[in-house]
This record gives structure tokens, sequence and C-alpha cells, in this order.
């Protein structure tokens, strides 16, 4: 019977999620249209709020391209990875005090361990490809996984440190429900390295350097069709918006808010959610692209020094205090 | 029973994917087989309740040091195939040599007993949380050791460095 | 037994010491069919080979076959983002070879679509200059200027892109008020809509770091690699051939030619950017200064555009019987040969004509400024990364109908 | 500074390579021999800081009408930044059936292409040229199109398009669908 629960509400997350996905794309259309003086889609429905269930329906019956000269098993089973790793990280997200499918005491790492998992999808979606454009995208990809990674996860020791837990119902409880009590304001080094971080975790501009489109025609994608293609981008949304919920839960303190919304206590979450997916919209209609060795050096020479410094001054501010 | 089926399937997926990681021809499946492998670890870390470890597991070989084969397996360009000779030219005595450390592994497993011994059996790390039990005992008892194992580590990192740096000022 | 065994290792197809890469003709970031042969270390190319001619339609041997007003129209197919600036640039050279007079009406107009071609050219530039680095709000911010361009061409001549506006000793239509109005709205708006770009882009770190020192030309580089228009003048060389040897009516205008410093990509931008002020600056006096006047000359050798359809406005009698017939028959064709460059927005186009007392040009030389700057490409690629070349590539500003010809 | 006393100037430096000089519309032109052609150029750029190279291309004269010289011409425009003068050298090629004339690359790295397109549409030999090979027109292109003798339409399609439509007619035969699902039931 408990089993049977948990899978309904595994389903009901799921849809809840997906449905999300497909409508962060039209957001991110509609925001990035009006940013840029044109109307994004507006043919189907009304205002075009169809659109992304007509994409997703157009995705599902393209065809399915495999190249010939591509490792077949890997190839299929690359947008696979990706997306799994990513839903499975939706697991441990704490959406409000309870609602939680598994509420693991190293809630924090294993969001770590499946981001770190779903650049294996990346990997092997440029390897399998057997294609030059996608394996320069892949090449990319491993780079910048393995530079961001660090600074990303050092950029939220700080975090664990003041709050004493790698639980994420636990790092919300702890930063109380004042506003001015939530972890921003102490960790401020840490967000600052811990948003740079995510964009680069994430693909996103300025760091899309693994699909650029002018560079790479589009990266680790180029040979990907249909369904399989829509897995990689349904991924890859899944992961902005994990991202920004790691982000809601270390340092905007979670589900609270200045007041508590009767019925619906996920609301503040998702609204901080919302307000971090529409930064990374913001960003992509806003900023150039980073050279590859200039995202190396900002990587290793500016993020990492900030976090370890970071860590260095919550030391020595949890020692004196 | 389930944790016993779940340890049989693990255990039994480590062997295989051991084997496979070294039967493989493609390098790139035998690195895939690997993860997989450290992915079962992770498993069985999980049935003994050492979370922490299970998460590093995944983070620090799955997530960085694969990814770091991976990228040396694809920048290392093959073009003529790898020839090895045999460490051991007799099969005969190759076979006496690994038969002869199969039984020296399994004369250790009696010495194994099972049941909860030390400072820190199950229940106590459940109610600790393992990730505090194993802070408290790396940060008290142990420091010294991580501490040397930290420097250890540093000497490699600057060591390859300054092997990157030597080969590049050839160039 | 053996004494030693194998392992078989599988070798992957192609696999070379370096990294070759093909990028294009089909590639997102070439600026049409391009291709460019890489080698690759890492991401770092170590030798590079533009590779043209996949838009090579003949037109040199095509003219020798086709009148002087026949031809007019196969330029509006060279650089079709200033298709404007093109026929000027035939116009003006076909003119002094055969000693056509040009209306002083008319070298105003000339002056006017000219610059708008170049404001249109250099958005289309800077447009896809910023989508290749990455920047993707500043491509529609500057469509949207250029669609206002090509609406007044529209309306001036009925073409958006192919105009063949100008005629030999004129040009084909003149202005409406109308079109006045609408210009003069434009270039008040215009400066605004730059330092909107330049507060998006020229604020940017990114930018900045994408830019500056990447592809740096000093200035005897740049005329050893046979670099014309801004791509020269980023580099401190005066060399501007509207003030060098100036044509239409450039004489009777006051504007400054913006030069660089450094040589490298930023110092080009910065060029550009200054060069579309100034360009708007030009509007302003043709506006102010427009002389009246016929916008075809006397002596004129061509078609003049029928105000109505179906009835021919002819600018002189000898003029009314079949156009295109009478420049065959004309005895100003002297032998003789000429080479006239104009400054179109991608650089020098020049035009060499070899006239031998025929209606027909005896040989017609593109000097296309896009094919040597796509030459230069092979000296800039080498040693830069590939988000760079992509950056060269836009920095150069070269349209492939113009390389290819 | 005139183009004129430039043209006079390197008459008098060589003497026996130039022919004659013309005027036409006020630009000038020099008629020279091209074996010094690369000793001109350096004259011309060093002395007279003719540093930039407008138009380099070829002429075939074979049926030209009135004064011309040699059936090929190798035509240099060149052109000083600083005095704002412009001369024009028309190097007269004597051997038509094999033209050849020395490369100026040494001189301007930019004239590498322009002396690639005169070898492939004029079929102009440029000796010492670094990669001389075909650049408009594919490699197995045959003739050199802009020779007054190569038909505006020519006989015969290029190799590489006839094969394309042999291709295309034997793509057209083949049942796509039907070979798909047979290497299904392969599998």
């Amino acid at each position: 019977m408990q089993i049977l629960i948990i899978l309904l509400q595994i389903a009901a997350l799921l849809a809840i999620v997906l449905l999300h996905v497909a409508y962060t794309t039209y957001f991110e259309r509609k925001i990035i249209g009006h940013m840029q003086v044109r109307m994004g889609p507006m043919l189907v429905g009304w205002h075009g709020l169809l659109q992304p269930i007509a994409d997703g329906i157009k995705s599902f019956f393209k065809e399915d391209i495999i190249p010939e000269q591509a490792d077949k098993p890997l190839f299929l089973a690359a947008p696979i990875i990706c997306l799994v790793t990513m839903l499975a990280s939706l697991a441990v997200l704490p959406f409000a005090r309870g609602w939680v499918l598994a509420d693991i005491n190293i809630g924090l790492l294993f969001l770590f361990a499946m981001s770190s998992l779903a650049s294996y999808g990346i990997i092997l979606a440029g390897w399998a490809s057997n294609s030059k454009y996608t394996f320069l995208g892949g090449m990319r990809s491993m780079a910048q996984v393995i530079s961001y990674e660090i600074p990303m996860g050092l950029s939220l020791v700080g975090v664990m440190m003041l709050s004493g837990s790698l639980n994420l119902t636990e790092i919300v409880t702890a930063q109380g429900t004042s506003i001015f009590s939530i972890y921003l304001f102490p960790q401020i080094i840490g967000f600052f390295v811990f948003f740079i971080a995510m964009l680069a975790e994430t693909n996103r501009v300025p760091f899309d350097l693994p699909e650029a489109e002018t560079e790479l025609v589009s990266g680790y994608l180029t040979e990907y069709s249909g369904m399989r293609y829509a897995m990689f981008f349904m991924a890859e949304y899944i992961g902005m918006m994990v991202m920004a919920s790691i982000g809601t839960v270390c340092f905007l303190g979670g589900w609270n808010g200045p007041f508590e919304i009767p019925f619906f206590p996920p609301f503040w979450f998702i609204l901080k959610v919302y307000g971090f997916l529409f930064l990374f919209i913001w960003i992509r209609a806003t900023l150039p692209r980073y050279r590859y060795d200039q995202l190396m050096e900002l990587g290793w020479k500016l993020l990492i020094p900030l976090a370890l410094l970071n860590i260095f001054l919550t030391g020595l501010f949890k020692v004196f205090t | 029973m389930l944790n016993q089926l779940a340890f049989l399937y693990c255990a039994s997926v480590i062997i295989g994917t051991a084997l496979l990681a070294v039967r493989f021809k493609n390098p790139v499946y035998s690195v895939l087989s690997v993860l997989v492998l450290f992915f079962h670890m992770a498993g069985l870390y999980l049935l003994l309740n050492a979370e922490f470890l299970a998460a590093i597991q995944i983070i620090v070989y799955a997530g960085a040091v694969l990814v770091l084969y991976l990228f040396v397996l694809f920048l290392v360009s093959l073009r003529e195939e790898v020839k090895i000779e045999r460490f051991i030219k007799s099969h005969r005595l190759a076979t006496a040599v690994s038969i002869g450390l199969g039984l020296s592994l399994l004369m250790i497993i009696p010495s194994f007993k099972l049941g909860a011994k030390g400072e820190y059996p199950v229940e106590r790390i459940t109610e600790l949380t393992h990730t505090k039990a194993m802070g408290f005992e790396l940060y008290s008892t142990y420091l010294l050791p991580f501490e040397v194992a930290g420097l250890i580590l540093l000497i490699a990192v600057i060591g390859g460095l300054v092997l990157a740096r030597k080969e590049e000022e050839i160039k | 037994m053996t004494e030693s065994a194998t392992i078989n290792v599988p070798v992957a197809q192609g696999n070379e010491d370096k990294y070759k890469l093909k990028m294009g003709p089909q590639h997102p970031a070439t600026h049409g069919v391009l291709r460019v042969d890489l080698e690759l270390d890492g991401e770092t190319i170590t030798d590079c080979d533009p590779k043209v001619g996949y838009l090579h339609r003949g037109f040199e041997k095509l003219a020798e076959h086709r009148t002087y007003a026949q031809n007019l129209v196969l330029t509006d197919r060279l650089d079709y983002m200033a298709a404007m600036a093109n026929n000027v640039g035939y116009c003006e050279a076909v003119e002094k070879l055969l000693d056509i007079q040009v209306s002083n009406r008319a070298r105003f107009l000339r002056v006017m679509v000219c610059e708008m071609a170049r404001l249109a050219s250099h958005l289309l530039w800077l447009a896809t200059h910023a989508l290749d680095i990455g920047a993707m709000t500043v491509f529609l911010y500057a469509f949207r200027e250029r669609e206002t361009l090509m609406e007044i061409f529209a309306e001036l001549c009925g073409s958006r892109l192919t105009n063949t506006y100008t005629c030999l000793g004129g040009v084909r239509q003149d202005v409406t008020h109308e079109i006045m109005r609408k210009l003069d709205n434009f270039i008040n708006e215009f400066p605004a809509c730059i330092e909107e770009y330049e507060t998006l882009i020229d604020t940017n770190r990114i930018w900045l770091k994408r830019t500056i020192g990447v592809a740096p030309v000093s200035a005897e580089m740049g005329l050893d690699l046979c670099l014309t228009g801004a791509s020269l003048r980023g580099s401190g060389v005066d060399y501007d051939i509207r003030k060098h040897v100036p044509y239409a009516a450039y004489d009777q205008i006051d504007f400054e030619v913006p030069l660089g410093e450094t040589g490298d990509t930023y110092a080009r931008y910065r060029c550009r950017m200054e060069e579309m002020r100034q360009s708007n600056y030009i509007l302003r006096q043709c506006i102010e200064k427009m002389p009246p006047g016929a916008i075809v000359g006397e002596d004129a050798p061509d078609l003049v555009m029928p105000t109505t359809p179906r009835k021919k406005v002819t600018a002189d009698t000898s003029a009314r019987q079949g156009l295109i017939k009478l420049i065959e028959d004309r005895d100003v064709y002297m032998e003789g040969d000429i080479y006239v460059a104009t400054e179109v927005p991608k650089g020098e186009l020049g035009f060499y004509f070899i006239s031998d007392c025929k209606g027909k040009p005896y040989r017609m030389h593109i000097r296309s400024p896009s094919f040597i700057h796509i030459g230069a490409l092979e000296t800039l690629g080498k040693g830069v990364m590939v988000a760079d070349l992509i950056a060269i590539i836009g920095t150069l500003d070269v349209v492939l109908g113009e390389c290819d010809r | 500074m005139e183009s004129i006393l430039i043209a006079e100037d390197l008459r008098n430096n060589f003497p026996n390579a130039i022919f004659e000089t013309q005027i036409h519309r006020g630009q000038f032109s020099s008629i020279v021999a091209p074996e010094p052609i690369v000793e001109m150029c350096r004259f011309l750029k060093e002395d007279y800081k003719m540093n930039h190279l407008n138009c380099l291309t070829g002429v075939d004269n074979l049926s030209r009408k009135g004064k011309h010289f040699e059936r090929f011409e190798v035509i240099y425009q060149l052109y000083s930044i600083e005095y704002r003068v412009g001369l024009r050298l028309k190097a007269q090629i004597k051997d038509s059936e094999d033209p050849s004339i020395d490369s100026i690359t040494s001189l301007w790295t930019g004239a590498d292409w322009l002396e690639r397109e005169t070898f492939d549409l004029l079929g102009i030999t440029f000796n010492e040229h670094p990669n001389l090979k075909r650049i408009l027109t594919p490699e197995d292109w045959e003739g050199h199109p802009l020779q007054k003798t190569y038909k505006l339409k020519g006989n015969t399609e290029w190799n590489g398009f006839t094969k394309l439509k042999e291709k295309v007619k034997q793509l057209k035969q083949f049942d796509f669908y039907s070979a798909q699902e047979g290497t299904h039931s392969n599998d």
C-alpha cells in the first residue's frame, strides 16, 4: 500500500515537472521574444499557449535517425542517461515541509552525484555519434563539467557548515522563516560562485559551449533528432529547475516566505524557482558566449579560489561565534 | 531477506562488470562497465548504511575520475594497435599464480566476523547520521592520517602540474 | 604457445594525429557557403584553409556577352547586403569609362542610397557578428532598424534586396516626399539605436574579452594582406576611397573617416560603429543639401523607368527607340581601360573595364573585398581557437556572393 | 606627386622593360615586359610607397580590337595611400601556349588568392607561387573560362555534375522504405 502511494506520488511529480518543463520552454520563448522586440509563439492556441504541446507531439512522431557510423547502443542510451539522472534528482527536492519524496540525509550530495552523472549522457552522445562537431561538443562538455563541479560543490560547503547538515529539509529549517536570516546574506560569496557554476552546469548562456550553435552547429546534439533530441532538451530544462531548486533551498530559504499560503505550502518555493528560471532566460537574452579557454580560466582562477575563501571565512565565523 | 537479495544482486553485478571491464575490446565500453561497477559499489555502501560514502563514491569516482579516464581515452589517438607483451610467458605458470592468489583471498574469509562491533554500531550511525559519525572520526581520532593523506594528494597535484609544465616548455 | 600476444584495439576511422574539421559549406556561422578546412590541436587551429567557389556564377564571363546596361543587374547579386552600393560602384565605373555626365541631384541620390546601403550592411554585420559571438538580442534589434531601411528601399525602387536603382547617367527614380520624411525620421532615431547596441555589447565584459586582442592586424600586415574598408581602417590606415578619390557627391559632403589603433576585432567593431554614425550624418546632409534638377543626365544611354505602367517616359528623343539597343550603337565607346574603385560597406569594390569600341565590355574584372578578406583568413586563422575563427569571419565582414562572383 | 612622374621614373629605372605609357580618362598605365615585374613592383612599393595592391587580374587579348600587344596580359593596379596616386602595370606575356609570369606574393601576401584566381580563370601560371591551385572552379574543371576560346556555354556539363545526376537517377529507383524494413527483419 505504501509503495503504491509512493508510486502515485512519483507519477504525479513527474507529470507536474514534465508539464513545467514544457511550459518553461514556452515562457523562455515568450520572454526572450518580448525582450527582442518580437512576439514569440502566437499561432497555436491563445498567444501560442498550446505551442509546447504541439512541439512535444511533433518531436514524438518525428523519425528517429541513427547515423550509420554511430555506436548504436551508446547513441541510443545517451539521452536516456541524461533524462533519467535529471529526473532522479527530483526525488530529494523538498517543495515544502513534508513535500518530498525521499527525505534522505545526504540530499545535497545526491543532487551532485546525479548532476555529475548527467554529464555522461552528453559525453557519450558526443562520442557515440561519431561526428566531428558532436565530438568537440562532448569534449567541451567534459572539460566544463570537471571544472565547474568543483566550485559548485565548494560553494555549497559554506551552507553545509552553517546548517550543519546535508539534508535539504534541515538546511531550509536552519535558515528560519525570516527573510533576513536566509543564507544569501552570510553566504553572498558562495551564492555568487554557485550562481555562475550553476549556469555552467546547465550549459546555459554564457557557458553554452557544448552546444554553441555558431561554432559547433549544435555540439553534442548535432546528430540527434525527434524524441531523442527532445529528451536532451527536457533533461536540460529539468537540470535548470533542479539547479534553481538547489539555489532556492540553500540560499533563499526554500519554502519559507513572508507569510504562509494556506492549502498550497510550496508557493514560495515555486515562486523563487521561477525567479531563478527568469534569471536564466534573462541572461540568455543578454550575454554573449565565453571562449573555451576563458571559461576554464574563470572556473579555475576565479571561482575555485573564491569558493575556498568563502569556506575559510565561514569557518572563522563559526569559530568566533 | 530483501537486504540479502539486494546484496546478492549488487555483488554479482560487480563481479560481472569487473570481468566485462577486462574483456571488452573497446576501451570506452570498459570504462562504462567500470561505471556500472561503481554504481553497485555505491549500492553496497547504502546497504551498510554508509550513505555518505555511497554519494562520494559516485561523485568522486563516477563523476570525476572516470570522466577523466574517458577524457584521456578520447584524447589519446590510437593510430596503431596497442601491442603488449604478456607479463608471464608461460601459460601454466600464469594459471598457477592466479589460482594461488585466489586461494589466498579465500583464506582471508574466515577472519570476517559478522555482527556489530566498535564504537559505531548501525543503530548509533542511524541516529547520528553517517556523515556526522564519519566527520567526528576523521577529524578527531584520525586527524593526523587524514592530514597526511591530504598532503600526499597535494604533492601529487603539484607533481602533475610540474610534469605538465615541463612538457610544454620542451615543445 | 605463443611468445607474445597482441591485444587488438579497435581504431576509429580517420583517426590521425591532427583532428581535421571541415567547417562548412553548411554551417551556421560561415555567412553563406564558405568552407574552411581546419586542422585542430585540441581547440586551437594549426592550419586553416578557406575554400570558396560554391557560389561562383561566372559574372566576369557573362559580362563579356551582355551590354553595359544589362550588366548592371549582375552587380545586385554581388554583395546582396548592399546592392545599392554595388550599383553605384558599377555605374560610376562605366560612366567614367564612357565619359557620361551625371546630374548633381542624381549624385546626391547616389550618395544617399550608398549610405543607406552601408547602414543596412553594417547593421547586418553587427547582427551576425554579435550572434556569432553569442549575443542573440542584438541580432533582432539590428534587424528592426534594417527593416526600416529595406522598406525605404522598397518604396524607392520596388525592391528590397536586389535594387538596380541606379542607371548609367543617373538614377532610375526620384525620391518622393514620403521617402524623405521616412528617412528623416529614421536618421533622427538612429543615433539612439546605435547607443542601444553599444550599451548591450560594448559594456559587456564577455564581449570585450571575446574581441579585444583577437586577430590583431597591424597597419603593415593589413596592407600586405590587401585588406580594405573598415578591416584596414581598424588598423589605423587612413584609406577611404570616398575621401581619396571622391565619387558621386562625396566631395560636396562633410564627414570623417573613423580610424582604429590596435587593429584587433574590437577596433574593427568600433570603426564600423563609428562609421554608422558618420553615415547617419551624411544622410542628414543629403536631405538638407539635396539639389533640384533632373535625375538622369542629358546623354544618359539607358532606360528611364516609366512613371506609370506601359508608358515610357524618356530622357530625350533619341532615347525613344529601344534603349538597351541604344547603348550598343553609340559611338562613345573609345578604346581604353579603366579601374574605378568605390567604397562599399565591405571595403574597396573595384571594377576594371576594357572597352574595345563595342557596346559590350571586352573584359570586366570585379575586385571584390570579400574575396581578398577570405584570403586573409588563411593567415589570421592560424593559431587561434575555433570560437575566435568564427569571430574573425564575422569581423572581416564577408559575403560569399561577392567573393565568388 | 603625379602618376606621370612615377611612370617616367619607372621608365628610367627599367629602360628596356617599359614599352609604352598610356593614359585613358586620367589613369596612367605602363605596358611592361613580364620578366622584371617583381622588381618593378618592389621599386614602386619601396620608392613611391605604392603599398596598396588594388587589383591583380589577367586579360586574354585574342579577339581584342584596336592596339594591343601580346595574347595574355596581367594587370597590376597599384596605389599609394600616402601620396594618393595610382599606377597600372600591364605585363605582356609572349608565350600564348603556356603563359607564365613571376608571382608577387613575396611583396603582398594578399596577392596569393588574386593570382590563384587569375590562374584558375585565365590559365596564366605564376612562378614560385606557394599554392597555385584552382580556386573558384572545381579542382577537376577543364579549361580556363575567361579565355576567349572558351565558349560562354560549354559543350558538356562539369564532370561532377553529371556524376551527381546519375547518382540521383540511381537513388530514385531505390525504394528506401522496403530497404529499411528489410534491414530490420535481418536484425
